[in-house]
């Protein structure tokens, strides 16, 4: 029956639905945390000693930093309903060539420039989706190839190496340096590395943003409904710009992560970035259809991705079987997310 | 001569969960026989319709169509019983051409695989001139063509079908009142044919021109049949609402004060020219018009989401245009959009989300914002539209259409606009709520605020307006103030004809 | 209104002519970019060409390759050339230096191969002979392609070759910078083609190779199982092939003139020796592996795995992961390890020297496990970092510009007519904290 | 005059692909070799796979759908093809049938959570990525497959059976399956209902069309076609690797720069299977040109990113502005062109 009278949009407005199942409410409350919290359960059994071990968690935390940074960016798209920003991979990569490109300049020159370069990229998806319209994956994927293509030509091809960039100049090698420890900054005796930091910090602003600032809550609306937004006074084309300008932020900044830890800028940093974020996001309990889901959601999907990888290679599932594992653990909790959006009406 | 029984229900019920949308109905329809169903919104006669059309495969009770027991699960089963349905919202397919749309899941076929292109376009040319749409190219996808153009070939494809029941499920929200007649024609027409047709539709005018039988429907329930002799507007009414309704609208006083806003010279070309008119304060000023008049196109370029070609707003002691509805909004400008779902509301999000997002900015402090301070506001919006249940929480889709419409309308008067433009504000509500929009309405207007009114519902200008201005193709061609508002003095002059017309 | 708009329908068409001026300019606009780019572009491609022309090497170059052994002026101007040719390649291999300062040409080793095991198939996964066909190309001379184009031993000066990488990388930059500073000394003329990783597109590339008839072809085929299909399609058009760096299977060698590159086996057997007697011969090694099922996967996984069976048979293989190149993914696989086998964990060896050996020394540092040993293999600029920051002990020299330095030296050998080894692999060297001086600046 | 105007612009606008292509043959002409037989039938034969994974990606994104399982599928093709020939022993036409059943199962299951679990496509396609990943390397072990020799059917599928065309075996099953589908989509019933499923799902659906049945069907044949092309690259390569579907700019992206290119519009309803064909072979071609004429492969990247960019901004344009004239009447615009006097 679900069937039949769910395909028509008629039909979902006459069935007004009191009855409702619990256990889809809990899941739609807790979503992905209930598989994290699984997953722990699991990894606790199968290594009673170690799995809670500070080296294990940091671990963990360390492992899905990156991803992190890109996801609590890629979140707005998704959440204003873009479904996916295709360019991420090239706004990781060229941030990350352009800041060490500016290592002679010292490291204030060199950040700025990397983040900078990520914005301009976000601008320009920003005007492209935001004011003019263009369907958002697939403008962003021909941006991402233009991308890649200028990356290639104006770097030939090549790796650049920070400390080659900085030649043979004493204080510009110390900012290579500097630039190298980036992804290799630890707190508190080792145990919290700045990349973890950097990642919770950019999800708790960016919670915040979402929940408490006038350009989330608009974009609840921006992603639920486009038009109804722009009816209701809100000025859309700025706020998916500004959306698509945090994303590319967010982008960059782990772009210069990125580029700090292999200590090479090359227009392979990122590669594959696009759909490993999105599933994160998309495991996070946000929905193609938009303004839907949360930072907190989000946040668990990262860290369940992290956490399954971390669980196979402990019970020793080999690489191979980690694809699978993952795609069909991906696949279920997608479906109970759809299903319990569309049982509770938020779909 | 008593005519064949075409269709009989018995003892249907279907239940959605948590509802009976359809309580035990028995329902009967005769060949050559228009039978009305009528009832507030969610009364369930839309589902009882959908029952037939085999949009549900889990109902109850039993469906006899030319005496013989069927089982209707699939879209497919119905069709094949000669159940064809119009539906409400239109169901056309905008990229693809009309010759696929009219012909669609029954394209001719020729050497048992390929389907036959000529004979296709001879049907499909045959159809169209049927409800008189001769003129169009059957290969244009349905996207090149108007609206009112659509609707009618959504009737045709049903014709297409040759059904022996045909379901209309408001077919004339989209139409003037000339298409409206020709399509009466069409259904006299079928009527003839000895095919049986029920017909679903607010407009009591229509069902009383038009239908034989009227059955009442009301909490899924039906409550009675008779034939359209036999009642009167007021025992229909007393029927479907439960209660009796002496007098819809009650009378008012207005206080018009000053000019506040004033439109002077806008232009669109290929919408509206020339159109000038002022607004007054604790005024309700209607613009009326066919359908396609350019109603809708003056309010939203008055707001600024359509481009503008020449003309501007003076408000305020300021004269100029605004880029944007935000800017509108800043000038006081609310502009309540004719349609809830695809344009007015965001459903799939709360009650209180919705009446807030448009002062959203001005509740703003510094860039920052919490809803859960505003609780107050959102409270006290469901008080006075009466929303129902009072939960700011409830998802919006969780609202029967009355109450939607009610989140859309406290939404606009959240924002403290004191001009609000209001572009069919009770289009597909039940009585109630049509009730609680227009006492809200007259509420705005008595503290000072202005309104203008674009409504196809004759009743509602008449009602409310205190002023109508008469647009025809796209220019102003008279007013009407005060008592002379009447039905028919507003269907005259919207058709270039009385003493209104200048 | 649909009475009114079935009045005049010349005007509907007029209106969408309005419309579609608009999107004829843009159309415009947007064909004179296109255009404009592509002959920019086109204008462009000119002037690198000229670059790669010998500047000031042959004094005819063009002359003699029209017409290599037709008249007796061309014999005789062959002959001329040939004698220039050999004289500058003794010099050549003599001369030039790789970015770090090695010999770019320097001479092939080449390897005893032992007998042929009887059923290779059947043997568990640890036994060296299971991969004897990788690690040998047992072929012999005589079996080879009758079609095999002879050397026309006119000299390499003037000759054109085009060679085909696997596809962009860094160390593929170096390869093609050793490959074209060799054919600048020797005076030939060289085309490098990228398919960018891309099976289809390097057939393409090869068709296309074969299509503006070079003098030579090298490839270095992206799937050892396809490359005797390449091969025999440049061999049967009559065209020279060569093989480089990538090990093929040794039916290839049936249609290559010569195939040189890295003995990526025996390298890996030397770097398992010395992590063995490091260790002292006994402790648990982890692997992380290149791209699974490509030569270096074997090699650099199944080399040392076999070696250790061999002679430290105390040595225990732990597990064996394919996370990729990814730095982050590699240090959460390390860390994972350093979790799960705790002190039993005693060596890392990794197949790749430069975004491994980053991920795996930040998780090794992050979990204060100095003591665990890391080798990989490659002398990237990373890597020799790390050799030199004492993070990693030993990786293994290969140099890449050598690679094509020597896949050069061999092809203008043919060409000179020299007899040339059907195998010639790369001389090689372990990098530790001792020598690692010497290999800087490094090539990529 | 002005009918000749209008005939110009919507045939640039309906063949964008073809003048693409004419484009990349104009600077082809100033290439050395560029067209000769032997050149024009291995580009021919190497737009095979491209075609066979851009002939899915289109039909589902005519049904509205988005497949992007469909590069790991031939990949998945081409694994399965080799090793039931090479490692299970079966003979050639058993191999490729099973390989194209293996996809029609992926297909299904695809089309199962699109329908039945309703989850959307452009998700359900990508968790289904990782499982064909996940499973092909399971099956093979992570190792290449090659037919170990066996190069009968390989050279047959390279032959050339007509002289003067240059066309190889390949290229013409490539051919073929273009013009199957093109029929099937133009000409029959069922195609015509696949158009009307991307246009309106609901319409479909109320029309008494099994909308989950054929939108099943449509993933089924996007498979299909992935895994018979995948199958086909395989045997015609002699191997074939797990990696296939990720090395280069992967058989995906181009089948989706192509499709866009060739015009199928993204929300469904609209295109052609052999106006991306015909992208396919301009990309293909425009590679070699590109790699003869600029011998870098940077510039292919960039040259087909900016092709689709000019594509997608134009597209976009156009909405943009036409966005201003939707439901203009024609009959007020005589009366203002008689005001003004225009």
């Amino acid at each position: 029956m679900t069937k039949v009278n769910e395909n028509t949009t008629a039909a979902k407005s006459d069935s007004r639905k009191t009855e409702i199942n619990k256990a889809l409410v809990f899941f739609d409350k807790a979503g992905v945390w209930i598989l994290v919290v699984c997953l722990m359960a699991i990894g606790f059994i199968i290594n009673p000693s170690d799995y809670f071990s500070v080296g294990n968690i940091r671990s963990i935390l360390q492992a899905i930093s990156l991803t992190g940074m890109c996801c609590a960016g890629l979140a707005y798209i998704v959440y204003s309903s873009n479904m996916n920003d295709m360019s991420l991979p090239m706004t990781i990569a060229i941030s990350g060539m352009v800041s060490i490109q500016l290592v002679p300049f010292g490291i204030v020159v060199c950040i700025f420039g990397g983040l900078l370069t990520g914005t301009l990229v976000g601008i320009i998806n920003g005007f492209m989706i935001g004011k003019l319209r263009a369907n958002p994956i697939i403008w962003t994927l021909a941006f991402n190839m233009v991308l890649s293509g200028i990356a290639r030509v104006a770097w030939g091809g090549s790796q650049i190496y920070p400390d080659v960039v900085a030649g043979g100049n004493e204080a510009a090698l110390a900012t290579a340096e500097t630039f190298n420890q980036l992804a290799r900054t630890y707190f508190f005796g080792g145990s919290v590395s700045l990349m973890m930091v950097v990642m919770v910090v950019m999800f708790i602003i960016s919670y915040f943003i979402m929940t408490h600032t006038k350009f989330g809550n608009q974009l609840k609306i921006v992603g639920t409904n486009y038009e109804t937004a722009r009816l209701s006074g809100l000025n859309v084309v700025r706020i998916i710009t500004l959306s698509y300008i945090i994303c590319s932020f967010c982008a960059s900044v782990c772009g210069l992560f990125y580029a700090s830890m292999r200590k090479i800028g090359s227009y392979d940093n990122g590669m594959g970035y696009d759909f490993s974020c999105l599933t994160a996001v998309l495991l996070g309990g946000m929905t193609l259809l938009g303004g839907k889901g949360s930072m907190v959601g989000v946040f668990g999907g990262v860290l369940a991705v992290g956490m399954l990888n971390n669980v196979m290679t402990l019970i020793g599932i080999s690489t191979f079987n980690q694809y699978l594992v993952t795609g069909i653990v991906f696949l279920l909790i997608v479906w109970l997310n759809t299903k319990s959006a569309r049982k509770l009406g938020r779909a | 001569m008593e005519k064949k029984i075409a269709l009989q229900m018995k003892n249907v019920s279907k239940r959605f969960p948590g509802t009976l949308a359809v309580d035990g109905v028995d329902f009967e329809v005769r060949e050559g026989e228009v039978h009305a169903l009528m009832g507030e919104n969610g009364a369930g006669k839309s589902t009882l319709m959908k029952i037939l059309a085999g949009l549900f495969n889990d109902y109850t009770g039993e469906i006899y169509i030319d005496g013989n027991l069927c089982r209707l699960h699939t879209p497919m089963l119905a069709k094949e019983h000669g159940v064809g349905m119009i539906y409400q919202e239109l169901s056309v397919a905008r990229r693809i051409s009309i010759v696929e749309n009219l012909l669609v899941g029954r394209l001719p076929k020729k050497n048992g695989l390929f389907y036959d292109k000529k004979e296709a376009i001879r049907q499909a040319k045959e159809l169209l001139e049927r409800v008189g749409l001769g003129y169009l190219d059957p290969n244009k996808p349905i996207s090149e063509i108007s609206q009112c153009e659509a609707q009618l070939v959504e009737i045709a494809k049903v014709l297409g079908t040759n059904p022996k029941i045909i379901v209309m499920d408001e077919p004339t929200s989209a139409l003037s009142s000339e298409e409206v007649q020709r399509l009466f024609k069409i259904i006299r027409n079928l009527k003839e044919q000895n095919l049986a047709i029920v017909y679903i539709s607010h407009h009591l005018a229509e069902i009383f021109e038009i239908a034989d039988t009227i059955t009442v429907m009301r909490d899924g329930k039906k409550i009675k049949t008779y034939p359209v002799s036999e009642t009167t507007n007021e025992q229909l009414i007393h029927d479907m609402v439960g209660k009796s309704v002496k007098e819809f609208y009650a009378d008012r006083e207005s206080h018009i004060g000053e000019t506040m806003m004033e439109v002077k010279d806008f232009t669109r070309w290929g919408f509206f020219h020339h159109v000038s008119f002022e607004l007054h304060r604790g005024e309700v000023l209607a613009i009326c018009g066919l359908a396609g008049a350019g109603r809708t196109e003056i309010a939203r370029s008055i707001i600024g989401v359509d481009p503008l070609d020449a003309g501007t707003i003076v408000k305020d002691g300021r004269e100029g245009t605004y880029k944007d509805m935000t800017m509108a909004i800043k000038n006081g400008i609310g502009y309540l959009t004719e349609d809830r779902k695809v344009m007015g509301l965001a459903l799939t999000q709360s009650v209180a989300d919705n009446i807030l997002v448009s002062i959203i900015d001005k509740l703003s402090r510094g860039g920052l914002y919490n809803p859960k301070n505003h609780g107050k506001i959102v409270e006290e919006k469901i008080e006075e539209l009466e929303i129902y249940p009072p939960q700011p929480n409830r998802l919006v889709n969780a609202l029967s259409g009355g109450n939607q419409q009610k989140v859309l309308m406290a939404k606009w008067l959240a924002t403290d606009a004191d001009v609000l433009i209001l572009d069919e504000p009770t289009r597909g509500v039940d009585i109630g709520a049509k009730q609680t929009i227009h006492k809200a309405v007259l509420e705005y207007a008595k503290r000072g605020n202005g309104v203008i009114l674009l409504s196809s519902d004759l009743p509602e200008v008449v009602g409310l307006a205190d002023r109508a201005i008469i647009l025809r193709e796209g220019y102003i061609t008279g007013e009407i103030s005060g008592e002379e508002i009447t039905e028919s003095s507003l269907l005259m002059a919207a058709n270039g004809e009385g003493k209104h017309v200048s | 209104m649909w009475f009114l708009e079935s009045q005049d329908l010349k005007i509907e068409k007029i209106l969408k002519e309005d419309t579609k001026m608009k999107m004829k300019k843009v159309l415009a606009l947007i064909l004179c970019a296109a255009l404009t780019f592509g002959i920019t572009a086109c204008g462009g491609s000119k002037a690198p060409a000229s670059t790669e022309e010998p500047a000031a090497e042959s004094e005819a170059p063009a002359a003699d390759k029209e017409e290599p052994a037709e008249s007796d002026a061309g014999q005789e101007a062959g002959g001329d050339n040939l004698q220039a040719s050999k004289d500058k390649l003794a010099a050549a291999i003599e001369s030039e230096m790789t970015t770090d300062n090695k010999q770019l040409m320097a001479d092939p080793i080449i390897k005893e191969i032992p007998e042929a095991p009887a059923d290779p198939d059947s043997l568990p996964d640890d036994d060296k002979d299971k991969y004897f066909s990788m690690e040998y190309l047992d072929f012999a001379k005589e079996d080879q392609s009758p079609n095999l184009p002879e050397s026309p031993a006119d000299g390499c000066i003037g000759k054109k070759v085009t060679v085909i990488v696997h596809g962009d990388h860094a160390w593929t930059n170096a390869y093609m910078k050793g490959w074209t500073q060799a054919a600048e000394a020797l005076g030939m003329e060289v085309e490098i083609l990228s398919p960018n990783w891309d099976q289809a597109m390097q057939d393409q590339l090869i068709d296309q190779a074969i299509n503006s008839k070079p003098d030579a072809i090298v490839v270095i085929p992206l799937s050892a199982e396809n490359a005797t299909q390449q091969f025999r399609r440049i061999t049967e058009a009559g065209i020279p092939a060569f093989g480089s760096n990538t090990l093929t299977q040794s039916d290839a060698l049936a249609y290559m003139e010569a195939w040189t590159g890295p003995d990526d086996w025996a390298q890996m057997r030397i770097l398992a020796d010395t992590l063995g007697e490091e260790l002292g011969g006994k402790g648990g090694v982890c692997y992380i592996t290149h791209n699974v099922g490509t030569s270096p996967y074997f090699a650099r996984t199944y080399g040392p795995i076999t070696e250790f069976k061999e002679k430290y048979p105390d040595i225990k293989t732990l597990d064996i992961q394919s996370p990729g190149f990814e730095a982050a993914k590699c240090k959460q696989q390390v860390a994972d390890w350093i979790t799960k086998y705790g002190d039993e964990l005693n060596a890392i060896f990794l197949a790749d020297d430069s975004d491994q050996v980053t991920g795996t020394i930040d998780a090794i540092k992050e979990a204060g496990r100095d003591d665990i040993v890391v080798v990989a293999a490659g002398n990237s600029k990373a890597g020799q970092d790390a050799v030199k920051a004492g993070d990693v002990r030993i990786i293994n020299y290969q140099s890449a510009e050598g690679d094509g330095g020597l896949s050069a030296r061999t092809v203008a050998a043919w060409f000179n007519g020299e007899d040339i080894p059907l195998v010639g692999y790369l001389t090689t060297d372990m990098i530790t904290a001792d020598n690692v001086d010497s290999f800087y600046p490094t090539q990529w | 005059m002005m009918k000749k105007k209008k005939f110009n612009i919507s045939l640039i606008n309906t063949y964008r692909s073809y003048i693409f292509l004419l484009i990349v043959l104009i600077f082809g002409a100033f290439s050395d070799n560029f067209f000769t037989m032997f050149n024009i039938k291995s580009l021919l034969s190497s737009t095979s796979l491209y075609t066979f994974i851009g002939i899915g990606f289109t039909v589902c994104m005519i049904a509205g759908h988005m497949d992007l399982s469909v590069g790991y599928m031939a990949t998945a093709g081409a694994l399965v093809v080799l090793g039931m020939h090479t490692l299970t022993g079966l003979p050639w036409a058993v191999s490729i049938l099973i390989a194209v059943a293996v996809g029609a199962v992926v297909g299904i299951l695809n089309g199962l959570l699109v329908t039945k679990a309703k989850i959307h496509s452009f998700i359900a396609t990508l968790g289904m990525q990782y499982v064909i990943r996940g499973g092909m390397y399971i099956y093979c072990e992570g190792k290449e497959i090659s037919v170990k020799g066996d190069y009968g059917l390989t050279d047959k599928l390279s032959s050339v059976p007509i002289k003067f065309l240059p066309f190889n075996v390949l290229f013409i099953i490539t051919l073929i399956c273009v013009i199957g589908f093109s029929i099937m989509l133009a000409y029959t019933r069922f195609g015509r209902n696949i158009y009307m499923l991307g246009g309106n799902l609901e319409t479909a659906w109320l029309a008494g069309i099994n909308s989950d049945r054929a939108t099943i069907i449509v993933f089924m044949l996007s498979s299909m076609s992935c895994a018979l092309g995948g199958a086909l690259f395989g045997i015609f390569q002699g191997t074939a690797t797990p990696t296939l579907g990720e090395k280069g700019i992967a058989p995906l992206m181009i089948a989706m720069t192509a499709t866009i290119i060739g015009g199928t519009d993204i929300a469904g309803g609209k295109g052609k299977v052999l106006d991306t064909f015909i992208s396919i072979t301009a990309i293909v071609a425009m590679f070699s040109v590109v790699t003869s004429l600029l011998g870098k492969f940077e510039y292919q990247i960039l040259l087909i990113g900016f092709v689709l960019a000019l594509c997608v901004f134009y597209e976009t344009l156009l909405k943009y502005i036409k966005q201003k004239e939707i439901g203009m009447r024609p009959n007020l615009i005589i009366k203002y062109h008689e005001e003004t006097g225009k």
